[in-house]
């Protein structure tokens, strides 16, 4: 036999991780606090290591995000397609369907709403915007079904399918604009037209009325999802769905229905831009916000009132960014890196509010 | 003193006859070291203690799961780790495989103290653990799951690395296609792969953590059988279990746990299952079912000529036919996966029916969604063998999944929270169901509170057909005899069940009636008043008991 | 409404305006890409900008620059220009096509504001203007240099766009004419990419060219990708935009460039007096909006007597390059005999290719 | 012209190949980095930047592969030792690559004279496509195969040692258990933190060679903020068409290319579609693929098991 005194002697490691019991949610706030402003400390030490003055930075996004009423304008609106496509995207992850389509749907929503404005454009105002908005809920919706129904006749992968999907809606508006959309008065090149007046969203206090959208929206997926009994199913489909399945629901139907309800909301992202803020459907018109958005989610753990507070985080620094490419001559990258950093910090942090480290040395670090 | 060539062994029928033929100083180490090292071991003295606890403590957050344990076992002896529902012996178990660090305590091996720090770490020890959820990856092949980790040797993966483990298992009469891959594997293939991979790794302590709860009685023998050579060849061995049957059959000694603390350690030898039971649940317990008699007499439902296709397409169910009786319990026998599982979809109506009908009070039900069903009055708990997989909502605290049936019977779009909450308070009562709080995530719930929130639930929606599939699977002794009480309350109340189970001396406890599948057949229904268990045992396999008895 | 008038004498209604006092002055420029980046268009336009802050002394941060501004997204557009208004540009110049709507609809919001956009048609006589100038004449004369250059008689052009956009299809033309003036045999190979900004798309439309033959690569692109793949391939080039053959040094003969410095600091001018009247710009070789980039060392011999000989008649107004009897490449006369093509059509109105262009 | 066209294939499809590689390595070790693009970005910027100030290939490359690692560890701590959420750091590992490189790449640009960095000359030679002698002569296939700039050999390389590692050895077995089930690969004795740590950095080195391959030969020797342009999201793409099979990807990545410069080899004459269809052609034929393997419901194949789930140990 092995002699078992030959072997190694092992040192028990410097820490270990240990799960800890669920948090309050005053915990969990103090918490994320305290993981933003560790962030934002980090994103100050890269700040300072290019020679520049964070406090000064810092205090320039804040104030460029708010210094006039144009800017105050411009930051909500950054903010409404982020918001509406985080509420949206939660009804999926909620059912653990990893929706990373949202940039697609949000597409295909303003594409749906485009077809409206250029070709029906004389209809009366509010009919349109009614028609514009289902539309754009048709076109988001349809464009989540497509995974969905893999998903669910052949458990085709979600997570894959609708990253594609991004890229197919997007060069779906590079055909139109290129073709059958194509601005007759823009002389080749590849545009389309400019919505008729009738066709735009209206402003409530200088801003397109998105924003009401968007905040009702967070009451409504709010309760939709704790207590509702469709919000209920969404649930049980993300736990598992053979308990769904076994408690009688349509699990196929659910998962179709969420994800359509899903893309739908995002679909009103996507209708809200081209008709509140581009007035034309242009390939920017996700943006890149269908991933903010997904980051979104995530970070505020699904609940659509954090939701709207990490939206206003996002627009903050995304305009004030802008400002501090004027102010200080800092290009627009340094704020991706910026927002890089500090992303990776709060990702980090989170860990802190799962697990907790315990070091060799009898004394235990305990942060309970 | 040399022991002679393996291969004169083997040719002499087989090394479990010549083992038997050893004395104890003649013990040799595991086999597999032959096939490894090809030297002839030394002798070993016989009772050294292999591994040694002293002290373990273990708490996740507030609960304590151990509390200052001692525990040893030695060279070439079987230990039974005995103890109540969440008393924490896959804790303790998890912390000499190194998948758990302890919080304070020491670990001795060979009189040495050792730090395990991983699995690793354990593997390099000696320590190889079976898991009660085997640890396999379900897309590669047998060998390349035995090969995993290996360390030392070519580095490169050879065509010819199979020949080794077909030695081991040829050896120990294990049957097994090196490269079938694990998915396409029943249950018993997949222990079979375990076994494999602990002695291909020389493994001198042996864990296996509730081992026997989804095999068959053969495949137990099978393994006992094994566990006994082991054993003779001086390896030292824990089995947790909650059999007591088993308890006695194979152990040497037995360690009690209860509430994270060792209690006794007893030798088996001087002991019995009322005994053992005692100190588990640490007050006497009655272990006796009863079998109530009652005038009932209509019949609730009846089954005929039921064909049912799994997932795969395949014939999971052929041809049955049977009836249950208002305040009957039908037992339903069967090796794992003779049909069970597609019987019980079938009757909930979550898988389609290919033939036959299921007439519930003279009314088919196939073809009715799994909703109407339920609501007729038809109610199912199966327990799978992950306990969480269809029934609950693992994130989810009592509350929300005691709505799980009944949270459309609510008015209108929202949900009400409040009678799941008196419900979930009542049943915390009534079962003794562990639990922080309502609202917990039953995931945090031990294994066998799990299963009281989930029949409690099914009983407690006042079914007239009650199909429960391994109810008592993993649970200890005192939880199990509670659910066979609330069963025969239900059955007094009219309820027919049918009870899907594994052990076949609960069955002739308490079942009016015992059907017996095979391949998805049904190969006999006896009175369990009047059967044995050799009778049933050989109907499962497929015997003729009684030809063609299927008439009630 | 918007008057359609493209040519700079269109007389328009002249707004008086308010001086604006220098120290109070600030500009903005709205950027597709990144000044930086190369040589390319931004570039171009950005050292107009430098050169017309120079010339009236402006300081750095009176000007205001949004850089990489998407011009295919009309939100990035508007946030761009809204943001330049809120610190406080009076003049607001948008130097792509595509932010030309975008800006005529602000400038409707913000009266106050003077907004001038580059290659467009649009002008509102009171706010907004359209600037833009005969690149087709240099264009013309780098087809001396590329005809004179080629020996295989294939020359590539990787274009932006495709007939229907009349700036790349007309600039075409214009090359084609210059090449067959001196070389009646070289026919020119179009290819387009779709886009105005892709170095690897512009890379691949370059080597596909290089692949059929051709020795001589012109581009009407934003980077220097097909300048650098000629040169990879021992081929030669012609740029577009500015001076590339900085970038192209073994390859690069000449490139069309713009100086834009020539409006900017016009422009800005006016507007800092008040007597701007936003009226569309339409320059050319004799205003030194447009030029031709010194001649390489790697012109063929005899190729700057040529040019010197054509761009003498352009700048006397004997050679107007659009002149009839003109036929496209399916054989149609397009243009007859005596008549010349306006600077509007030639802008905005161009979907035919020259007789010598093959698309590909 | 058929040569030529896969002659260019070959080159467009080369990048790719270091791509998706390199997120093979990653996925199969049950990590799903969505940080491609980021990473690809960051080897573009550095390797450029060695080039540009060393002249050497080989330092280039190195520091090409030293950033895509760096990068990857940033992925790796997040998601291996803090259990970050898979999705949303690669996304985020996305956005900081891409301002990492646009930002640095202006300081260069900056400073670099006429404003236009370019590789030393005898970079650029060392980096044109030569012909191997005498194979190159060979009439087409020496033009097809053996006419190439070095790294696309290197790339055929590094994927047939990936393949030949994945399914061939023990290490490469061990990170298939990891990324299957790595609980079962813990409770077998495998360091599932180190192989997951392992397999992601070297992964993410490999994209960074990607990223270095767009700046140093796509951008013909002169730096260029926008090189990578979202070939990292393609190479996301062609992990599926491969089936997370490395020595597929060979092929995949050639189909890929093709499709890229398809709009300049297809005579316009013949046939004319949308431009925009040659585009988004890949991402349809890759759902086109990712439906059928789920529809053969083959466990081989598909994504490994625990990809995009983190593992804990304690966990169950
Ligand atoms: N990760 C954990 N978090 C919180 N509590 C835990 C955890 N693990 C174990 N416990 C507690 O430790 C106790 C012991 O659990 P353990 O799994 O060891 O039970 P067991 O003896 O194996 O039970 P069984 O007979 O069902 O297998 C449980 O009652 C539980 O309360
Ligand atoms: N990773 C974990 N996270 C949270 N709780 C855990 C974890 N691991 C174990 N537990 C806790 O451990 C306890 C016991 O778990 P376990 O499954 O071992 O039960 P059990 O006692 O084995 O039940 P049974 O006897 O029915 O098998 C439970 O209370 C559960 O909450
Ligand atoms: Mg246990
Ligand atoms: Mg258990």
């Amino acid at each position: 036999m092995r002699e078992s005194s030959s072997k190694r002697h092992y040192n028990e490691p410097l820490a270990r991780i240990v799960k800890k019991d669920a948090m309050s949610n005053q915990r969990m706030a103090a918490y994320s606090v305290f993981a933003l402003i560790l962030a934002i400390a980090a994103g100050g030490v890269f700040i300072f290591s290019l020679g520049y003055n964070p406090f000064k930075v810092y205090a320039t996004i804040v104030s460029g995000a708010f210094r006039s009423s144009i800017s105050t304008q411009g930051t909500i609106k950054i903010a409404i397609p982020l918001l509406i496509a985080s509420l949206g995207i939660t009804h999926a992850f909620k059912m653990q369907f990893w929706n990373i389509g949202a940039e697609g749907q949000i597409i295909m929503g303003g594409i749906f709403a485009t077809y409206f404005a250029l070709f029906h454009s004389d209809w009366p105002h509010w009919l349109l915007m009614l028609v514009m908005c289902a539309a754009g809920m048709l076109g988001g919706g349809l464009w989540a079904l497509i995974p969905a129904f893999f998903k669910t006749k052949y458990g085709t992968n979600e997570t894959l399918f609708t990253l594609m999907l991004n890229y197919i809606a997007l060069y779906m508006i590079k055909y139109l604009a290129e073709g059958p959309w194509l601005d007759p008065k823009a002389s080749g090149f590849p545009k389309i037209a400019s919505f008729e007046k009738n066709a735009r969203l209206d402003e409530v206090f200088g801003v397109h009325a998105g924003w009401i959208i968007g905040l009702v929206l967070v009451g409504v997926v709010y309760f939709y999802l704790k207590y509702s009994k469709q919000g209920y199913e969404i649930a049980i489909v993300g736990e598992s769905e053979n308990t769904a399945r076994y408690a009688g629901m349509n699990v196929k139907k659910i998962i179709m229905r969420t994800m359509f309800l899903s893309g739908a909301i995002c679909g009103i992202a996507g209708m809200t831009q081209v008709s509140g803020a581009a007035y034309t459907l242009s390939e920017g018109v996700a943006g890149g916000v269908g991933f903010t958005a997904i980051i979104v989610a995530w970070l505020a753990k699904l609940n659509p009132f954090v939701i709207l507070l990490v939206t206003i985080g996002f627009s903050v620094l995304e305009k004030g960014s802008s400002v501090m490419q004027s102010s200080f001559g800092l290009p627009t990258s340094v704020s991706d890196i910026l927002q890089g950093i500090i992303l990776f910090f709060i990702l980090g942090c989170d860990f802190f509010t799962r697990y907790k480290l315990i070091f060799r040395k009898g004394g235990q670090k305990n942060d309970n | 003193m040399q022991y002679p060539q393996l291969s004169l062994l083997l040719e002499a029928g087989g090394i479990l006859a010549c083992n038997r033929h050893l004395t104890a100083s003649h013990r040799v180490p595991a086999v597999a070291n032959y096939f490894l090292t090809g030297e002839i071991m030394q002798k070993e003295k016989t009772h050294a203690t292999a591994i040694e606890l002293k002290g373990i403590t273990k708490t996740f957050g507030s609960v304590v799961a151990n509390n200052q344990i001692d525990l040893s076992v030695r060279k070439g002896e079987i230990l039974a780790l005995l103890g109540e529902n969440g008393s924490g012996k896959t804790t303790l178990m998890n912390m000499l495989s190194g998948i758990y660090r302890p919080d304070s305590g020491s670990v001795l091996l060979n009189g040495e103290a050792v730090t395990i720090n991983s699995p690793e770490d354990a593997i390099e020890f000696g320590i190889g653990m079976i898991h009660q959820h085997f640890k396999l990856v379900d897309v590669l092949s047998a060998t390349d799951n035995i090969m995993l980790g290996v360390k030392g040797g070519s580095r490169w993966l050879k065509k010819t690395r199979s020949d080794k483990i077909q030695e081991i298992s040829r050896h120990f009469g294990l049957d097994i296609s090196p490269e079938k891959k694990i998915y396409q594997m029943s249950v018993g293939e997949k222990q079979t792969v375990e076994i494999l991979k602990v002695m291909y790794r020389n493994a001198n302590i042996l864990i296996l953590d509730e081992p026997t709860a989804v095999l068959t009685p053969q495949e137990t023998k099978k393994l006992f059988d094994i566990l006994r050579r082991m054993k003779a060849e001086g390896c030292a061995i824990i089995i947790i279990t909650h059999k007591l049957n088993e308890v006695m059959e194979i152990s040497d000694r037995v360690t009690i746990l209860r509430k994270g603390e060792s209690i006794a350690t007893v030798e088996t030898a001087e002991t019995n299952a009322h005994e053992l039971t005692e100190l588990m649940v640490g007050r006497p317990v009655e272990l006796s079912i009863d079998r109530p008699e009652n005038g009932f007499e209509e019949t609730l439902l009846e089954v005929h000529h039921l064909t049912v296709a799994n997932e795969e397409g395949f014939e999971a169910i052929q041809d049955i036919k049977f009836e249950l009786k208002r305040g009957e319990i039908l037992g339903v026998a069967g090796i794992a996966g003779s049909g069970q599982k597609e019987l019980c979809e079938a009757m909930a109506g979550l898988l389609p029916v290919s033939k036959g009908a299921i007439l519930y009070n003279k009314e088919n039900i196939i073809g009715k969604s799994p909703e109407e069903i339920i609501k007729m009055g038809i109610s199912m708990s199966f327990i799978p063998e992950d306990r969480l997989g269809m029934g609950l909502a693992a994130s989810m605290g009592m509350v929300d999944n005691m709505m799980l049936k009944t949270y459309k019977k609510n008015k209108g779009p929202f949900v009400s929270r409040k009678e799941a909450r008196e419900l979930s308070k009542r049943l915390i009562k009534q079962l003794g169901i562990v639990t922080p709080g309502v609202d917990t995530p039953v995931r945090r719930l031990s294994g066998g509170n799990v299963q009281k929130v989930l029949l409690g639930r099914e009983i407690e929606s006042n079914p007239n057909v009650l199909i429960t599939a391994y109810a008592v699977r993993g649970l200890d002794i005192n939880s199990s005899y509670t659910i066979y009480d609330s069963l025969n309350e239900q059955k007094q109340k009219g309820v027919g069940i049918l009870f899907i189970g594994e052990d076949l001396d609960v069955m002739l406890e308490l079942c009016d009636r015992i059907m017996v599948l095979c391949h998805g057949k049904v190969t006999g229904i006896v009175e369990a008043k009047t059967s044995t268990k050799e009778e049933i045992g050989l109907l499962m396999t497929g015997g003729s008991g009684k030809e063609g008895s299927a008439d009630a | 409404g918007t008057a359609d008038s493209k040519d700079s004498s269109t007389a328009t209604e002249s707004t008086e305006k308010e001086a604006i006092a220098l120290e109070d002055f600030k500009v903005g420029v709205i950027h597709i890409g990144d000044p930086a980046d190369g040589s390319g268009y931004s570039f171009t336009h950005d050292q107009g900008i430098v050169e017309m802050q120079e010339e009236l002394g402006l300081e750095d941060s009176q000007v205001i620059r949004k850089n990489n501004i998407a011009d295919g997204d009309a939100v990035a557009t508007r946030t761009a220009i809204e943001e330049c208004i809120e610190e406080g540009c009076q003049l607001i110049f948008g130097t792509s096509w595509g932010y030309m709507d975008t800006m005529e609809e602000l400038a409707e919001e913000y009266p106050e504001v003077m907004f001038s956009h580059a290659t467009g048609y649009k002008s509102n006589g009171t706010n907004f203007n359209n600037y833009f100038g005969r690149i087709y004449q240099a264009r013309f004369l780098s087809g001396i240099a590329a005809g004179m250059k080629t020996e295989t008689d294939k020359i590539g052009y990787v274009a932006a766009m495709d007939n229907q956009n009349s700036e790349v299809t007309g600039g075409i033309n214009a090359f084609a004419m210059g090449v067959e003036s001196v070389n009646p045999d070289a026919v020119i190979y179009v290819k387009v990419t779709n886009t105005w900004f892709d170095p690897t798309l512009e890379g691949q439309a370059a080597e596909a060219l290089l692949d059929m033959g051709c020795d001589v690569i012109a581009q009407h692109q934003d980077t220097t990708a097909p300048q650098l793949a000629a040169q990879n391939r021992g081929a030669w080039s012609c740029g577009y935009n500015s001076d590339m053959t900085k970038d192209a040094p073994k390859a690069h003969l000449t490139a069309p460039i713009w100086n834009w410095g020539v409006y900017y600091t016009l422009t800005a001018k006016a507007v800092m007096e008040g007597t701007w009247d936003a009226a569309n710009y339409y320059g050319g070789m004799d205003d030194g909006l447009v030029d031709i980039s010194p001649l390489s060392e790697n012109c063929a011999e005899g190729t700057a007597e040529k040019i010197e000989e054509a761009r003498a008649k352009i700048l006397d107004g004997s050679l107007k390059i659009f002149e009839g009897s003109l036929f496209d490449n399916e054989g149609n006369e397009v243009c007859k005999e005596g008549e010349t093509i306006s600077d509007a059509d030639i802008t905005g109105n161009m979907t035919w290719y020259y007789k010598n262009v093959e698309v590909k | 012209m058929i040569i030529n066209f896969l002659f260019a294939a070959i080159k467009a499809g080369t990048p790719l190949l270091f791509g998706t590689t390199g997120e093979i390595m990653t996925q199969k070790t049950g990590n799903l980095n969505l940080g491609v693009e980021g990473m690809m970005f960051m080897g573009a910027f550095v390797g450029f930047f060695t080039g540009y100030k060393t002249g050497s290939i080989t330092l280039a490359l190195l520091a090409a592969f030293a950033v895509g690692v760096f990068a990857a560890l940033i992925y790796a701590f997040l998601t291996v030792s803090l259990r970050a959420n898979q999705n949303v750091t690669g996304l985020t590992l996305t956005i900081f690559g891409t301002g990492f490189a646009q930002f640095f790449g202006e300081r260069m640009i900056a400073a670099a004279p006429d404003k236009s960095p370019k590789l030393p000359a005898e970079l650029v030679a060392a980096l044109s496509e030569k012909a191997i002698p005498l194979l190159g002569d060979i009439p087409y296939i020496g033009k097809l195969l053996f006419s190439h700039n070095i790294i696309v050999y290197l790339g055929v390389c590094i994927a047939f040692i990936c393949g030949i590692y994945i399914n061939r050895t023990k290490a490469g077995l061990n990170m298939r258990a990891v990324g299957e089930n790595p609980a079962a690969a813990d409770a077998a004795g495998i360091n599932v933190t180190a192989v997951k740590y392992i397999h992601i950095l070297a992964g993410g080195g490999i994209c960074g060679i990607g990223g270095a391959y767009l700046s140093l030969i796509n951008g013909g020797g002169v730096w260029n903020n926008s090189c990578v342009n979202g070939q990292g999201w393609i190479a996301v793409a062609l992990v599926i068409f491969a089936s997370w099979s490395p020595v597929k990807a060979i092929l995949g990545s050639l189909i890929f290319g093709a499709f890229s410069v398809l709009q300049f080899y297809v005579p316009k004459d013949i046939i004319e579609l949308p431009n925009a269809f040659y585009i988004a052609l890949p991402f349809l034929i890759t759902i086109i693929v990712l439906v059928f393997t789920s529809m053969k419901k083959s466990k081989e194949g598909a994504q490994p098991a625990g990809c995009g789930i983190n593992y804990f140990r304690e966990d169950r």
